[in-house]
């Protein structure tokens, strides 16, 4: 069963496709005429439009898979893929959950385990706490640490209850703001302390383990044009100018930790990245949004892979299977309005059109006259270009964006093709700071 | 590469037509010539009084006033015991079937009384959220 | 997954409103109820004579006859010498321009006589198959 | 310029868009609408909508060349793309024709003067004639090579001019209506015998040469899935049970007749496969319908490569640089009834959605809302599918056919996964005559 929307539930339909394996889809209300309802061999209403009463409906959800008889579940991404619980009911119903162990699972999704598990296993982290239980202990560290530090939510994630703090006197009031929107977010206040690293890059290592301890690496991608909100807009795999040494550190850090956790199925570690330094961020334990660039340059199926290892099958490749060719870059389309700080923008699409040719693939859910409805995450579709080389990828992904139409809602699709005719993009020296200067220079500009 | 028209100066033509409308007991008036199109319209008037409206025409069939039972989870759909049929009566509210899910039978209740019309789904049936389970004449 | 309905008595119903809207002046008459709908229509019958229908009516505003010279190959549009103006008279028919393809002059003539209302291109113009050089007043 | 229409049109657009080469496209009244109209940087229309008075017309497409300052002119296939004269025209006036030397068009346009010319370089060749000039020539010539035989028109294609004839009382009748035939589809009556090679499969072979002598072949397809017809449905690369003896007999005989010739730009060498024995059948002087799983399996762009060497430059790759890598498989995506003899269908698509995801690869000039002109070829789609292995690419490209929806017009896409279904495609042993077979069979199932 698939239990996700979008254009992630496309793309684990297509898998089971063709490996073979009957599918089942849940929706919602809104989501009765999107594409990933049409294309499962079944189809289940699980609740109205709003996230908690349909695609976190955890009864009606476990229920659709007891009763079509289901042997699995893919979580995809976002909505239930990292809650350990959910994968603790399956088991309980006899489903498999593709992904790895609940015990996994939540260590990795408590951010300040994460980090220590990660030390112990050897990788650098960021210098920073365990959990803090005041503003005065926080002061404290941050003496030792030294400022700028950020408070970060340890159930955290897309920037909710995280505070940058330059100076102690600025500590007090950030901290009890961050444990309030942290509290509101996730419903668990506890944050935590690192070291603000001021502009690194954004890169996030690929693994894949499965049930027989083997663990693989697929590269790196870099992840470092991201949204003022921290949310990823551009992505690439290989990353430029990484030096082999950091490379090398970054793959061999990634696979011991995995081996140490006893990690299986697909997850990501994500780093930040400093000249040379490399500091251990936090692990995504599912399958990422940004997936598809690593299965271009590595000629793999990841979902594929996560539903043989999920099986019992040991891994599809070895570590020395994988060549590394050419180069891929995804553009995440969004409705969204670049230009009115990434608002959500819902509503039918008149004219959709994506591009085609060689080297270009597309993920989406949407097509002429698909409804956006107003619920959910607002990525309509990914482009993906792969090139011989990062200026051929490039080249294909700015003319793959001219030949994309998708008349109704905003979209980011002029915005990326802005970052990509940038000087910074095009040498890929780029780091997380570069599309909120960008943003900030062109606004200044159109004033 | 497009061909540019002069644009008419309708609204005079417009207005002129409509004078002319006003005059007969046309409802609609619609004239195309080349590219233009004119669409003239009214609402409908009475000059003499209407013949009687049947009472009961629009309100054929005789009225029912169907309520619908959804099923507001997923599950497998089973007929309480005794079962109804379609066509009985409910004097009150009453369980009718439940929807069996993770081991827990919920309840579908008529939620009144009336009549059963259809009986939407086969004992054992896998239901989702949403889907209709009963039809009932409250009468 | 789906509402089963059951179908109306439709037929039944559709004579008996059709019995009722002959009797009506009505030209058109559209019931709607639940899913259902109706809609009955009739050609116009005029039981009294029309007001007369004003002549010149349709034909408003001021007939210009417009025809529009359009260039029949892929060229560049050079008007002829001494060049023609918009407004100007056409005693007959004469070369207004010609599109120049592969060397050859291809003559643009104005079929007759006239006043040219538009020259859409200008001299030194590629143009392509279909594009509008000239609208010219008839008269 | 693009002297071109559809997806082809798209295609030549993309690859300029990706060297960075501005664009003018030229479209009949009845594409207005069109994709590749719309994505070019300029768009000209040279004339109504039936074939010789738009994309046939040379007068206006030379002159829409010439007044937008071209320098180039890519005629994609059909149409001009094999006309020596129209070749000889653009050199007239100064334009680089995007294919070989206008000498070498004339010489592989004639069938049997491109016969003899690869006899000359030492290529297999059905056993056949020269220009037959009469009935009685063609009895005795039959006689020598041995019933069943084929009449050809010697400036033939798709099928016009072409009889087989079994026994000698049929030659007369034979030779009659094919020079008929022949005259009334190329003004050119002449035809020439071959011995009839039964069920053979239809495999050729990609080559690219530059101006500087250096020929490189890609490899092969195997496009023996034809309508009775003997239009091309599928084709795969590469071509499933060839023997590695005969494989490299096939391109080492390509390469040698490209440097006999002189060869420049793309081209194709089709050739009759039966058992052990390769026959050449014809050279096309021009990019292919099928070209895409070439340039998956050998991660090359040949568009890009033809406009490259047509600019002068040598080929971007030596012979040693490729690499075959898993397995392509394209299916044609025609407006036209399968059931109906493939009856071609004009009109207003409906809802269009094609297929996305890994390994999926579309070309294409339509959408949702597109009309379909009935003057033109009815392919309005090409799928190509991807995969590690060919059961891989199956896989793929059947729940590829699965997700694409086109309404409004009868279509491949059922006759498609019928002939992926069978156990002959599924087991690679398919010869020409197959898919005539399959529908006979299919026909008779019905009735």
């Amino acid at each position: 069963m698939i239990a996700n929307r979008g254009e992630i539930a496309l793309r684990i339909n297509r898998a089971c496709q063709e490996l073979g394996v009957r599918t089942v889809a849940v929706f919602s209300e809104a989501d009765r005429e999107s594409l990933h309802v049409r294309q499962a061999d079944e189809a289940f209403c699980v609740g109205p439009g709003p996230v908690p009463r349909s695609y976190l409906n955890i009864p009606n959800i476990i229920s659709t898979a007891l009763v079509t008889g289901c042997d699995a579940i893919h979580p995809g991404y976002g909505f239930l893929a990292e809650n350990a619980r959910f994968a603790e009911i399956c088991a309980d119903h006899g489903l498999t959950f593709i992904g790895p162990k609940p015990s996994v699972i939540a260590a990795m999704g408590d951010k300040a385990t994460a980090k220590r598990v990660m030390k112990d296993a050897g990788v650098a982290t960021t210098p920073g706490t365990d959990i803090l239980d005041s503003p005065d202990e926080a002061k404290k560290a941050a003496q030792e640490i030294g400022y700028p530090v950020l408070l970060k939510a340890t159930a955290g994630g897309g920037g909710k209850g995280m505070r940058v703090v330059e100076r102690p006197e600025e500590m007090e009031r950030a901290y009890a703001s961050a444990t309030a929107e942290a509290e509101a977010s996730f419903k668990d206040g506890r944050v935590y302390m690192e070291k603000l690293i001021l502009n690194p890059r954004h890169i996030e290592v690929q693994v894949l383990g499965d049930e027989f301890g083997n663990v693989i690496s697929l590269g790196e991608r870099d992840c470092s044009v991201q949204k003022p909100s921290h949310q990823k807009l551009i992505e690439e795999s290989p990353a430029p100018h990484l030096s082999d040494r950091a490379r090398a550190a970054l793959l061999e850090m990634a696979v011991r930790a995995c081996k140490h956790v006893g990690y299986t199925n697909a997850g990501t570690l994500e780093f930040l990245v400093s000249g040379e330094n490399v500091y251990f961020m936090e692990m995504n334990t599912r399958i990422q949004v940004e997936h598809p660039v690593t299965e271009m340059v590595y000629s793999v199926d990841l979902v594929k892979e996560q539903i043989r290892v999920a099986a019992g099958e040991p891994l599809g490749y070895e570590q020395s299977d994988l060549q590394l060719r050419g180069h891929a870059i995804e553009c995440r389309i969004n409705a969204e309005d670049p230009r009115n700080n990434f608002a959500p923008q819902a509503g039918t699409l008149a004219r959709v059109v994506f591009p085609g040719g060689p080297g270009v693939r597309v993920d989406t859910h949407v097509y002429s006259g698909a409804m956006v409805p107003p619920y959910y995450d607002s990525m309509i579709a990914k482009i993906i270009a792969f090139g011989a080389s990062r200026e051929a990828a490039i080249a294909r992904m700015e003319r793959a964006l001219r030949e994309t139409v998708v008349d109704g809602v905003n979209t980011t699709i002029q915005q990326c093709l802005e970052i990509l005719a940038t000087p910074e993009f095009r040498d890929g020296r780029y780091d997380i700071g570069f599309l909120p200067r960008l943003l900030t220079q062109t606004a200044a500009a159109e004033r | 590469m497009s061909d540019e028209h002069q644009p008419s100066p309708i609204s005079n033509r417009v207005r002129r037509l409509a004078a002319f409308f006003v005059e007969t007991d046309l409802l609609r008036l619609r004239i195309e010539r080349d590219g233009d199109e004119i669409e003239l319209g009214r609402q409908v008037l009475h000059r003499d009084p209407l013949p009687e409206f049947p009472a009961d025409l629009i309100d054929e069939p005789a009225p029912v006033r169907l309520d619908t039972i959804k099923a507001d989870l997923v599950g497998v759909f089973r007929l309480a015991r005794p079962a109804m049929a379609e066509g009985d009566l409910l004097e009150s509210d009453r369980e009718l079937a439940f929807v069996e899910a993770l081991g827990i039978r919920n309840p579908v209740r008529s939620l009144g009384p009336g009549r059963i019309v259809t009986i939407a789904c086969h004992d054992g049936d896998p239901v989702e959220y949403g889907q209709v389970l009963f039809e009932i004449d409250r009468g």
